[in-house]
């Protein structure tokens, strides 16, 4: 019994090592293929300087809509907060 | 009077068992921990606070109503569920503590059905289960509380520094030597008498070397239960001592000139990868490691819902309100199995003792095989960043960033070890597959 | 043509009983009470719309599937259920409302085992369990909403005035006299034959003087459930009666002299205090009253989350996401208790002037036990912040402070007021632990 | 070398079925579909992982304790648990795939008692229940994770535009006629022996057409739960294919003239109303149709903890991480119906172009009913405004915005639309209602 | 069987699309009322200008108190942010 | 019986309040004792002027920074607002 538990660990410690290590040496190389394919594939878009629907009225932003905006930044903190 | 009476001889004071106290005072120890030192307070907290209401005499929290039942039950009573249990019992002869105790280990090796008959019979009897039992049930029992969490931890976690050099993969597998260099240890222990464990506890116990928490309380659940308290507590308290087990080992294993090593800048990772990683790792586990499957398939869907950019409110809520719920339960639940007659005995000292050593092997295998990476790879690998490969995430990294910088305060490392860092929960959870294939 | 039959013979208004409406009335109320009385709607609002979806006729949102198919049920569908209730039935005879309500007895006196026995029988007939009872037999039958609750309020609860003047918990320990002298008044009610009342419903009803609705909920739950919703509606429709209720006692139990008494200024309380207040009160939980220990034992791990300070997501979360998903699942679950069968009855009658009456005795309990402690003590007591024991916080302390205002409009005793406040959450868990010990 | 074999005999790649296969390119197909192509993603995108997730071969991740008992035993086992299920085997003879199927059946028709002696069976074999299974069973077979994602939604619906004009709620009573419709081609489809399908499973299909997610699984789950993920699928799926299915329907309906239409502008609606609105339309449901009465009741109690002013962190809760939280599960467990052996066969196929043609005729029927109300209104009605009725809110309401747009640049017909799409969300639930009356 | 089962199907059409269209109309008429009975009894209380308790400090917002509350919100985000 | 449950009531009242007092006291003097050691042997820290580590940019807050936090404030207002 005492030695069948360390020759079941010692055998553990072989195949469970040597999965990990296959395991994880598939996954570098499935890796490294899905990114060489969609780096030739999927060419990532430049990053738009302002991605968003609601940006072209940022540069602009006057003074009202500062207040505006700071304004509804402060109710919805005080709205958490009072919770 | 009698009511008085009753007053004293319910209160705890009354009722308190040596080894309820010992362990009150550990979990008091435990709560230090968390809020002066700041070990792994999200859960060391939850645990303490769990293990002290789990120890509270007669409160009967962590039991099923069935061990209140027989803990606390009359002759009458007692006769009634031993029936139930097939256990031989005269309603006339004085009740024993030893006859309790057979009634519990007859309950606890019961079938599904008996367990169920005996359950009815105790809440019959006006008995109910603990609160802290009923968290253990639905919350770890049942496998979800650490899956949960496993999600939230999945979509808190980049895999930009990996995907942008995948080999560090290799560490992450290499550092999972010391999950079963832990199995060889407890297996030695046992086979030479000094502390006997069978091969599904040397296995939960190795999984405290994958410095996971969830791994760990996942795999405890299916393989150890009983020893779940301990395997959790030691996880927890060894990732958080990580900043000085570490250290030496790295130094050790390293001479200055590795140690001073510049490595290649990151290259930019598109975000299609990070999008498609997730997806790979699970075809990949889908195909090779079923049993990974739950532990990996939930760690993937929550980093997928980070990276698609499609679901942030869902991502957001498994980041924040869902993890901290089920963090809560899950502390409390697993404080509730530090009771004294399951954590006062060697097989603790000797999981402690192991998990130790799990942590310095695994530390040791993951800077060896960056040393031997750095030997073939064409751009030059520092081996403090191997150590980085256990997980324990984002400290086992720092802590590679922190020694490099004592060898050369311009080298920053932080980036490169993230790669062995999460590849390291990668690795534990396909060790943690494997052990339950075999195993359980 | 049948179908259309069917639609109106299984519509809401050929359905409707005269309880039924009487009922879907009080809960149109309480939904009025809360939206434009601004009467503890967290609470009110969730048991007002709970009452009036479990008042549906027909849909049986509030019924086990046992319960369903005994109210909808054949006579050969009646017959199988009655086989195993032991209930003698000829499938023969005609189906009568005393026949069903025979059958709805022996279904809730039935053992454990019989009880899943029917249950199954129920659902292999096609019945199930409607939302309300499915929530009911999840979150409150186990307690586990409640103590959710009792911990979120924990981590919102500041013991630092308490802390700076521990004497007041004596305040909180004195306004416990209403739940007792509620208790008598229950006994009185019985034994004078008006209304019957057990001692576990006398109990149950007392626990209203502890103005703390979790605390209600959860010692109702386990003493007299087929009164808690009563028993909540009357516990938190009194609380917010509070600043209606108070003010004529405390004026009436003191002078314009000791009303405007000021007390000295509170001591700075350190962060570690706060730190170890609560692992004191549930050690001194654990070793005098372990049946305290859960709802304790909660709402000391919720403190400790918010003073620890180094697991405030753990903390937020408490406060936030968590207690409110449960206080949504606990107001439906309560509000489905308010059926017409069972609150349109002498017995609710009596808990609403009983739970009156134990508000009123608190009061003027906490006001005079101020009173002898500024007999006794070195610094001047405002009597008014007794009556802020009752615990109804915050609400009660703003009462002490707005009654203080009036008699001298320089004197603010908001912050004194709060000691005894939460005092009084901790007295009557207390109190509530001794009743679930000598009765449960 | 046993262990090696074992490793490969049990590795996903040696048991992939081709289904499966076919099943895991199906839910990568959804994900592209929720993540590149926006198809609503919060939900597709869980439930194609869940998919994933559930044809993992040997995981057992959506199959309970006996299915994978039954999958996965040995010769001995099954035979214990075919005596349980009374169907007869010889222990020595050959198993085949024919009988692992016909257990399968005996268990899924066999009665609660058997089901669960079944499931002990199979837990004391040392099989437990997959994470989906367990999801299935707590978050759909209970009906609970619908009903608060419906509770979410109205406490996110403004019922304001609607109430400026209540006779737009016709147009979601006319759109409904989608789902009937889908209905007689499901008997048409059943009756010409192309694809059988019974009345329940008709309905169940039916719904497809109210264009409303949680509806769908609520009435599948109760009507024809094996159909619930190609359902759930194809509901989802169309709603995100609204913007491509309305707008030639629209076209072909109606002339340039009659898309020009201007409408008179919204008046104002007062808090007050909004407040009651909720609470009259409950009363309705409650009088006319109790079995419309849990997805309306929730919905409703959503819409007033949004509109009463007083409880908004319930309903913040509501709207973010309680509805969050249950969307993940939902999904996920919806998912797990998309194995291979439910979603593979003709149904699925007749459930696609059910579906589809539900839209279609509820979209015309929604612009018929709104070119007949205008002939008869006094103020005019454009006829686009009709197509919104189906529901799919806010997608469909936007889309009768755009199409207006089309055709006159200055007409704004968001705000119109808006009473439209959410009448029908109120017009399917009580569609839902008759059709659970009749055939659940 | 396959005739029923038509049969069954139109028969639901009209008893479905006749019950939702009653139950709607119903809605219709009931909602109008309400409508009526509000305004006519519940007069729509004019939008206080500040109805808040704290309000009276709004417009004097000063310079101080606006850097005060900016610096609240920011916290209020830096906290919600590093979670 | 009728006698019986006011006995049992009076009972616990005595019993009840009696260790309801009891209980208190003992926390009275349980707290003051903790107090006084924690007050005696761990002396509370000062409180740092700026604890926190980002504090030092503060008081030197430039416009640009101002403009980057409201910005930032502001999305995250926005982005809580959208859901
Ligand atoms: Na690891
Ligand atoms: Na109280
Ligand atoms: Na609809």
């Amino acid at each position: 019994m005492s030695e069948n538990i360390m020759s079941q660990a010692f055998e553990l410690l072989v195949v469970g090592m040597g999965f990990v290590f296959v395991f994880l040496t598939i996954l570098v190389f499935a890796t490294t293929f899905m990114s060489k394919l969609t780096t030739r594939f999927i060419p990532e878009p430049k990053p738009a300087p302002v991605p968003t629907p609601a940006s072209p009225a940022k540069p602009a932003m006057d003074d009202a809509t500062l207040m505006a905006v700071i304004t509804a930044a402060v109710n919805k903190y005080r709205s958490q907060h009072k919770k | 009077m009698e009511k008085l009476l009753n007053l004293w001889t319910g209160s705890g004071l009354y009722n308190l068992t040596p080894g309820q106290a010992v362990m009150m005072a550990v979990c008091l120890g435990l709560l230090y921990l968390a809020i002066r030192k700041g070990f792994e307070p999200l859960l060391l907290l939850p645990i303490g606070f769990g293990g002290l209401l789990a120890n509270i005499p007669e409160a009967g929290l962590a039991y099923s109503a069935v061990e209140n039942a027989v803990h606390l039950g009359s002759a009458v009573q007692l006769d009634k569920i031993a029936q139930v249990l097939n256990v031989p019992f005269d309603a006339a002869q004085a009740v024993t503590a030893e006859f309790r105790h057979e009634l519990i280990m007859a309950y606890k090796g019961s079938t599904a059905a008996m367990h169920e008959e005996a359950t009815f019979t105790a809440i019959d009897l006006g008995y109910s289960s603990g609160m802290l039992y009923n968290f253990f049930s639905v919350a770890i029992m049942s496998g979800v509380a650490p899956l949960l969490i496993f999600m939230g931890v999945g979509a808190m976690t980049d895999f930009g520094p990996l995907l942008a050099n995948p080999k560090t993969l290799l560490l992450g597998a290499a550092a999972q030597f010391g999950i079963f260099a832990t199995v060889i240890g407890a297996a030695l222990l046992s086979s030479t008498g000094i502390v006997p464990f069978t091969m599904k506890e040397a296995a939960a116990i190795g999984i405290i070397g994958g410095a996971d928490g969830p791994t760990s309380i996942y795999v405890a659940t299916l393989l150890a239960p009983h020893l779940l308290g301990a395997i959790a507590v030691a996880a927890y308290s060894y990732m958080a001592l990580v900043p000085l087990i570490q250290p030496p080992i790295m130094r050790a294993l390293t001479n200055a000139e590795e140690r001073k090593i510049k490595m290649v800048q990151l290259r930019h990772v598109a975000k299609i990868e990070k999008i498609l990683f997730p997806i790979v790792v699970l075809v990949l586990v889908a195909l090779c490691l079923p049993d990974a499957a739950p532990l990996l398939g939930m760690f993937c869907f929550g980093n997928l819902m980070k990276e698609c950019g499609v679901v942030d409110r869902l991502s957001d809520t498994a980041q924040n309100a869902l993890i901290n719920i089920v963090t809560i339960i899950l502390g409390l639940s697993v404080g509730s199995k530090l009771s004294a007659d399951k954590f006062l005995d060697m097989q603790t000292l000797g999981i402690l003792i192991l998990g130790m050593l799990a942590f310095c092997v695994g530390t040791g295998a993951g800077v060896v095989m960056a040393k031997i990476m750095n030997k073939f790879s064409k751009d030059p690998i520092n081996p403090l960043i191997g150590s980085a490969g256990v997980s324990a995430v984002p400290m086992a990294a720092r802590v590679s960033n922190k020694v490099g910088l004592e060898a050369n305060p311009h080298n920053f490392l932080l980036m490169h070890a993230m790669g062995p860092n999460v590849a390291g929960v990668i690795g534990s959870a396909v060790a943690a597959g494997v052990m339950i294939k075999f195993l359980a």
